[in-house]
């Protein structure tokens, strides 16, 4: 099936082979192949300790598979460390949300932007214009994410905002890195239905006014089935089905294996 | 925003400026009597472990002023005592030693100096109150470089960027310590020694001098170590010393440097204090020691600089009961030596002020080296061109249940 | 759904096997060997002197590894460097000095029991002295993580860290105010002669140490015992795994951790007091270097396995004696402050391992 | 910063003189712990990491100065921008290397900062208490090897315990003779270590709020904060704790250079562990990541060193005296001053955790556990 489908999108911005994960003998994530393209929005599913989280800190970097290896932009970026993956241009947010607590949201999101900023620190204590000018263009830009995501206050601490404000905030805070490609760890987790559909617009839109590719862990299943253009789902971390939203909705395994669990959402 | 750091700000500067209010209220002198005044000043490490010890030397000099009515013959002597240690050192500090100098040095009413205690605190002072031309009487630095060669190479010169000297001690320097140590060793037939010290100026510039001495008189030196004062054992080093089969062991250092634990190691790794001498400087020679050696201590040899004030001369005996009469307690093993630093600058002063009609820091200097033959406490000596005294008889004292006893006169001359 | 706990460990283990790369283990084995193999040529070249060197520092060790277990115990159940542990260290010499003295505050309750008494009170006073020394070490132990540690268990590392600096400060200067600066001398309890008088005469091993090992000795097997085998040793090493999870199967996660320390205290109190009977004297900032050397012991063994601070203990013991030895007294300290960050920066999880010292994902 | 404090300061040798007073020495120190607390400030307060040998880059700098402005190599014969005539007090040719004082400031700030990342560079993954350790550590090693370097392998590098001494002062040689002072920086006159020493300090203020408020600065807090999303977001932890590092030990090894210069004479054996954790107290007291507070926290630890304890040991013997009781007319106060400093680090983190004035997010971050503690706290306690 995946054969068939990388024929179709012949544009591939990140792929996963054989990734397997193992934890002191327990098997988290099993030779799962992987692939998202260009511009896509795709969802990983599956029930709790499916290993979804742990396939995504592979992907981010923060662990590092057992075996198997990672293509970004066609380049091997398995033994790369995170922050080399965040310049490449791997952006994500975390499912517990993990933002800076004490700095401002506007602080937050031009941390986001470190790996775009090029003020090197004598240029930043001798303050010159360069380093003067790009800061200055930084927070706007900053001001402007903020603003694209519906963050209106700035100048309060990240962990002072209310939750759903985290949330954006910490999707404005990747943002900032300037992604090719956007991880999105349970974006929705504790929202309530309004938020819940303001945030999956959003999510649309970065697809088309940016162009980002989005990998989307997600409970909520009327997100995943409304933006996804594709869906993986993993049970005991082996990839048990995927495809089309429509098509994973009804394949038999999926159903199962959601049936042996709590269906969430 | 503005206005909190404002206030901020205002707040540090209240607060410092109130700190060093508080530190400078002290000091000052008063002008409009009839005869000359002159001030005088002591530099002694008052805090921490020596502060007992340098506390009796404060009344020492107390005492001799008492004795003189605070005249120095027709001057009217003013006396301040100086610390040079600090709480956060628990000793002497490199800092507060030069900020002493360099504050006296402004101080034109001072005309003389008693102190260091410390040699490294005398390396520090010495080219500060050199520039200013102050007379300096040390009662206890014993480290050679300070007036004479044999430390570093370019040493004594380095201390003294006028050229002139300024700086004298009424205490024999390390050489002659050295030297009585490898006498005595020499005489109670030690063929073979091994060397340790605690790697401080003193104890190790001790040991240097002991080692030479050591091998002039044909005593062969087995090894020499540098101790880590503060370990919790030695028992390793001895077992290593023991397998050398050394006449006798050398320390130079302190008690405050593990003295006590050395000796119990030592006797503990076989080296009886009958079958190995151990022998240690005037560092070792306080009942501090005895205390922390316990039973090991039985039989330690230690040399000391002088001689202790039972062997003193006549004067001296004189002021050992002057002292026990006014504060009601025994002097220390340099109290007598701040007390001879105290009458020779004052008798400096007294002569500089009839020769000159006034006195100045230069006269005063030059009558500290123009002392000859002075009858003194610690008995008649002079003082050599370099500032050293004369004087050439040390001591040598065993500890004998418990306590230490007079052995011998050590002549080094 | 991996949480956060989880998260943190995993990206620790990985983390750590990534940097640990091989061509550093090498080295450090290479280098070992090397060592060891220049140590047997001594050993070869002279036996007696080897051999005694060897049981000096197995004694010197046998001490440093009681205060290590103190390390290890705290830091594998809260993951906190107890700085105050050394300290509290020295006081239990100091107790054990002052039950011997048979004087407090002015009160003298008997005669002070010196190197002149009897037999049987010389063993009745160096037991009294050891288990006093134990309770109040154990019990101020208690205090300080009741006073200082608990409050702060939330709070950044940082804070419980300072914290602790803080108390061995406080430690060491009541140490101060209590005895004063200079060194102090402990009775001639046991006898300095050689054991092995009569069978060798190269290699000597006084009473005295014989007697440090016949006081550790118990005192482990006891601790394993109660680890292994009875219900609070096991609720320790539930506590010390997850305490969410502990407290939820219904341990008292705070009584745990307080009996860790009481532990940790008891057995400070008894080095302590072997150490000044050992050794012969005890000064009151005694604590900072033991309990560095202890540490470094703890870390090398595997910070938060027991046997691994005994063995590190050991090995601590033995390479201190062997440069003494053979390098020199002054370089001893360096030597072993130098063990303790090639340990640190190239095998974390020491000899035995355990717990990771490598940054997990985003600890405090 | 703000510009009044700065007048004052240009100012106070002009008032020290008017009043007579003997202000400048306790200043110069005051103002050298004050540099040492900033350089901490930035490993501590803005990095979050705990350094326990800062005293290390302390001696450093000062090793640096001594050894390459005084006749300690006196085998060679070498001097380069000196301030000191060729040929020394005796006449003859001066022995050692002498460089003038304002190049070895760069030196010593390039050594040191060389050390940070020698000793950073293999520790710094470690976790953060793990790393108080290795600090520790090094803290006590170097110190150590001054103190046994006077014999490696036969060679004198260090002169041990005696250490170093008359070491060359800065002087400007260029200027006219009739500005002696300044052409010399002599011992009476303390006006130009004064205004040396507030240079540098001013510098280090300046270069202190510059980083916190770059791109660098963000990457500290971020670090300290959570270094795994930092690290996801694109931050080389590494690399951003190097630099608190290597920075922080520059004003370290700045303010050794400069102490070295001042006294004239190192001794290894005054660079201990109480000094870092003196120093560690300042920033703590002052406020961890506050630039003011940490400034503050340094003048106010040495007001208490140098005259709040003897103040109080002269009241405490008069009180003895009084009562005629022995324990308090010989009572040695300051001698028990960690002890001061040990409550005191208790204290604040128990009460006060943020310091005097402290920075708006390290008190948000240090009362975090505060609120949440229900949560983790187990519920049958």
């Amino acid at each position: 099936m995946s054969e068939a489908r990388k024929e179709e999108v012949p544009n591939i911005i990140f792929e996963a082979r054989s990734i397997t994960k193992v934890f002191g003998g327990l098997v988290a994530v099993n030779a799962v192949d992987f692939y998202i393209p260009q511009g896509g929005i795709v969802s990983l599913i599956g029930p709790n300790g499916a290993g979804k989280t742990t396939f995504f800190n592979m992907v981010s970097g923060l662990l590092r598979p057992t075996a198997g290896s990672f293509f970004f932009l066609g380049q091997d970026v398995t033994r790369l460390v995170p922050h080399r993956r965040a310049q490449m241009g791997i952006g994500r947010t975390f499912q517990n949300i993990r933002l800076f607590g004490t700095m401002s949201a506007l602080d937050n999101v031009l941390t986001g932007m470190h790996v775009r900023l090029r003020g090197g620190i004598v240029g930043s204590i001798l303050g010159t214009p360069g380093v003067r000018r790009e800061e200055k263009e930084a927070r706007e830009r900053a001001a402007d994410l903020l603003k694209f995501v519906g963050l209106r206050s700035r100048e309060t601490f990240a962990k002072n905002l209310p939750y759903g404000d985290q949330r954006r905030l910490e999707i404005a805070r990747a943002l900032a890195s300037e992604p090719k490609l956007l991880l999105l760890d349970e974006p929705t987790a504790g929202m309530n239905p309004q938020e819940t559909a303001r945030l999956t617009q959003l999510i649309g839109r970065l697809k088309e006014e940016y162009g980002i590719s989005v990998l989307l862990i997600e409970h909520e299943m009327r997100v995943v089935m409304s933006i996804s253009d594709w869906v993986t789902v993993l049970d005991h971390g082996e990839k048990i089905s995927e495809g089309a939203p429509a098509q994973v909705r009804v394949d038999p395994k999926v159903i199962e294996a959601y049936l042996g669990t709590a269906m969430t959402g | 925003m503005i206005r909190k750091r404002r206030v901020v700000t205002l707040a540090m500067l209240g607060v410092a400026a109130a700190f060093l209010i508080v530190g400078c209220s002290g000091g000052g002198g008063e002008q409009g009597t009839s005869s000359p005044t002159a001030t005088i000043v002591s530099d002694l490490p008052l805090q921490g472990s020596s502060r007992p010890q340098n506390e009796t030397i404060v009344n020492a000099i107390q005492l001799a002023l008492d004795q003189r009515n605070n005249m120095a013959g027709d001057v009217q002597i003013k006396y301040q005592s100086q610390d040079d240690a600090t709480a956060q050192a628990g000793k002497w500090d490199e800092a507060k030693c030069a900020q002493n100098a360099q504050s006296v040095a402004q101080n034109e009413e001072i005309v003389g100096w008693i102190g260091p205690f410390n040699s490294g605190c005398a390396q520090v002072q010495i080219p500060i109150l050199n520039q200013a031309g102050l007379g300096m009487v040390s009662p206890a630095n014993t480290y050679i470089g300070l007036t004479k060669p044999g430390g570093e190479p370019d040493e004594p010169e380095k201390f003294y960027p006028t050229g002139n000297r300024n700086y004298t001690r009424v205490i024999v320097a390390d050489d002659k310590q050295g030297r009585a140590g490898a006498i005595w060793m020499r005489d109670l037939g030690v063929r073979s020694v091994y060397i340790l010290d605690d790697q401080e100026t003193y104890g190790k510039g001790l040991a240097d001098q002991f080692q030479q001495n050591a091998e002039e008189q044909g005593i062969q030196v087995l090894g020499r170590e540098g101790i880590d004062g503060k370990a919790s054992n030695y028992r390793a080093l001895m077992s290593k010393i023991a397998q050398l089969n050394p006449d006798a062991i050398y320390f130079g250092g302190i008690t405050q440097n593990n003295a006590g634990q050395l000796v119990k190691d030592k006797v503990g790794a076989g080296m009886s204090n009958e079958g190995v001498v151990f022998m240690g400087p005037d560092g070792i020679n306080e009942d501090a020691f005895i205390d922390a050696a316990g039973n090991s201590a039985e039989g330690v040899y230690v040399t000391f600089g002088g001689l202790p004030a039972s062997e003193l001369p006549g004067k001296g005996q004189d002021f050992v009961q002057n002292y026990k009469d006014k504060y009601n307690s025994d002097v220390e093993a340099y109290t007598a030596y701040g007390y001879e630093a105290a009458n020779v600058l004052l008798d400096a002063i007294d002569r500089a002020y009839k020769a000159d009609g006034q006195v100045t820091r230069e006269g005063v200097v030059r009558e500290l080296f123009a002392t000859r033959n002075y009858d003194g406490v610690l008995g008649t000596w002079s003082f050599d061109q370099n500032g050293d005294t004369t004087l050439t008889q040390l001591s040598g004292q065993r500890v004998k249940s418990g306590k230490f006893g007079f052995d011998r006169t050590i002549d080094v001359a | 759904m991996a949480t956060t706990q989880e998260l943190k460990s995993r990206g620790a283990v990985l983390l750590d096997d990534v940097r640990s790369s091989s061509w550093q283990s090498r080295i450090a084995v290479v280098i070992t060997v090397a060592l060891l193999v220049l140590l047997l040529i001594q050993a070869i070249k002279d036996p007696g002197q080897f051999f005694s060197q060897l049981l000096v520092g197995i004694t010197n060790g046998a001490i440093i590894a009681l205060i290590a277990l103190g390390y290890t115990l705290v830091y594998g159940i809260i993951e906190l460097i107890n700085f105050a542990h050394g300290d509290n260290f020295m006081i239990g010499s100091f107790v054990g000095l002052t039950v011997l003295s048979g004087t407090f505050l002015g009160l003298s309750f008997f005669a002070p029991i010196t190197a002149e008494s009897g037999a049987v009170l010389k063993i009745f006073g160096v037991i009294l002295a050891l288990v006093i020394a134990m309770v109040v070490c154990g019990l101020i132990n208690v205090g300080i993580e009741r006073v200082a540690y608990k409050p702060l268990r939330n709070s950044p590392r940082l804070a419980v860290l300072i914290t602790a600096i803080g108390m061995s400060f406080i430690l060491q200067n009541l140490g101060l105010i209590w005895k004063g600066a200079s060194q102090i001398p402990f009775p001639d309890l046991i006898s300095d002669d050689n054991v092995l008088a009569g069978i060798t005469y190269t290699v000597f091993y006084r009473w005295k140490d014989l007697f440090v090992i016949l006081v550790t000795m118990p005192l482990l097997v006891g601790l394993s015992y109660f680890i292994q085998r009875t219900k609070q040793g096991k609720a320790m090493r539930a506590v010390a795994q997850d305490k969410e999870a502990a407290a939820m199967m219904g341990i008292n996660v705070n009584r745990t951790i307080s009996i860790t320390f009481l532990l940790g205290g008891i057995l400070a109190g008894a080095s302590g007091v072997m150490f000044g009977l050992f050794n012969g004297t005890t000064v009151f900032n005694l604590g900072f270097r033991q309990g560095l050397f202890a540490f470094t012991a703890a870390v090398l063994g595997g910070i938060g396995n027991l046997t691994g601070a005994v063995l590190g203990g050991l090995v601590i013991g033995v390479i201190g004696s062997m440069n003494d030895q053979y390098i020199g007294v002054r370089w001893t300290d360096i030597v072993i402050f130098t063990v303790l960050i090639l340990v640190l920066v190239f095998r974390p999880r020491g000899l035995l391992g355990d717990r990771s010292a490598v940054q997990g994902g985003g600890q405090q | 910063m703000p510009v009044g404090l700065i007048l004052l300061a240009l100012v106070l040798p002009l008032i020290n003189g008017a009043l007579g007073a003997d202000l400048m020495f306790p200043v110069i120190v005051v103002a050298i712990y004050v540099m040492l607390a900033l350089g901490l400030n930035i490993v501590v307060g803005f990095a979050g990491l705990l350094d326990l040998g800062f005293v290390a880059f302390y001696a450093l700098g000062a090793y640096v100065v001594g050894w390459f402005a005084s006749t300690h190599f006196n085998e060679v014969s070498f001097a380069f921008l000196s301030a000191l005539p060729a040929q020394g007090v005796s006449g003859r040719e001066l022995p050692g290397i002498h460089i003038s004082f304002w190049l070895l400031l760069l030196v010593a700030g390039a050594f040191t900062a060389l050390w940070g990342i020698i000793i950073g560079a293999p520790t710094l993954r470690l976790r953060g208490d793990y790393l108080a350790i290795v600090t520790l550590g090094f803290g006590e090693i170097i110190p150590r090897f001054f103190v046994n370097g006077d014999n490696i392998f036969g060679y004198n590098l260090t002169n041990g315990t005696i250490g170093i001494k008359g070491i060359d002062p800065p002087g400007l040689p260029f200027l006219p003779n009739s500005l002696n002072t300044w052409r010399q920086f002599g011992t009476l006159d303390l006006d130009p270590w004064y205004y040396t020493i507030l240079i540098l300090v001013l510098v280090t203020i300046f270069v202190n709020i510059r980083l916190r408020d770059s791109r660098l600065g963000r990457a500290w807090v971020a670090v300290r904060e959570d270094e795994a999303a930092a690290a996801a977001m694109g931050v080389n932890t590494t690399t951003t704790k190097l630099w608190a590092y290597a920075l922080g030990a520059v004003f370290g090894g700045l303010a050794g250079a400069f102490y070295g210069a001042f006294i004239k004479s190192i001794f290894p054996t005054s660079f201990s562990f109480n000094i870092s954790v003196l120093v560690l107290c300042m920033v703590i007291l002052g406020g961890m990541g506050n630039i003011y507070g940490v400034i503050l926290g340094a003048i106010l630890l040495q007001g208490i060193n140098f005259y709040l304890l003897p103040e109080v040991n002269g009241w405490v013997h008069a009180i003895g005296d009084a009562l005629e009781s022995p324990l308090l007319s010989n009572a040695d106060i300051p001698k028990y001053n960690y002890f001061l400093f040990g409550i005191l680090l208790v204290m604040m983190m128990l009460l006060r955790p943020e310091g005097v004035i402290p920075n708006r997010q390290r008190r948000e971050e240090l009362h975090e556990g505060e609120e949440d503690e229900s949560v983790v706290e187990p519920t049958h306690v």
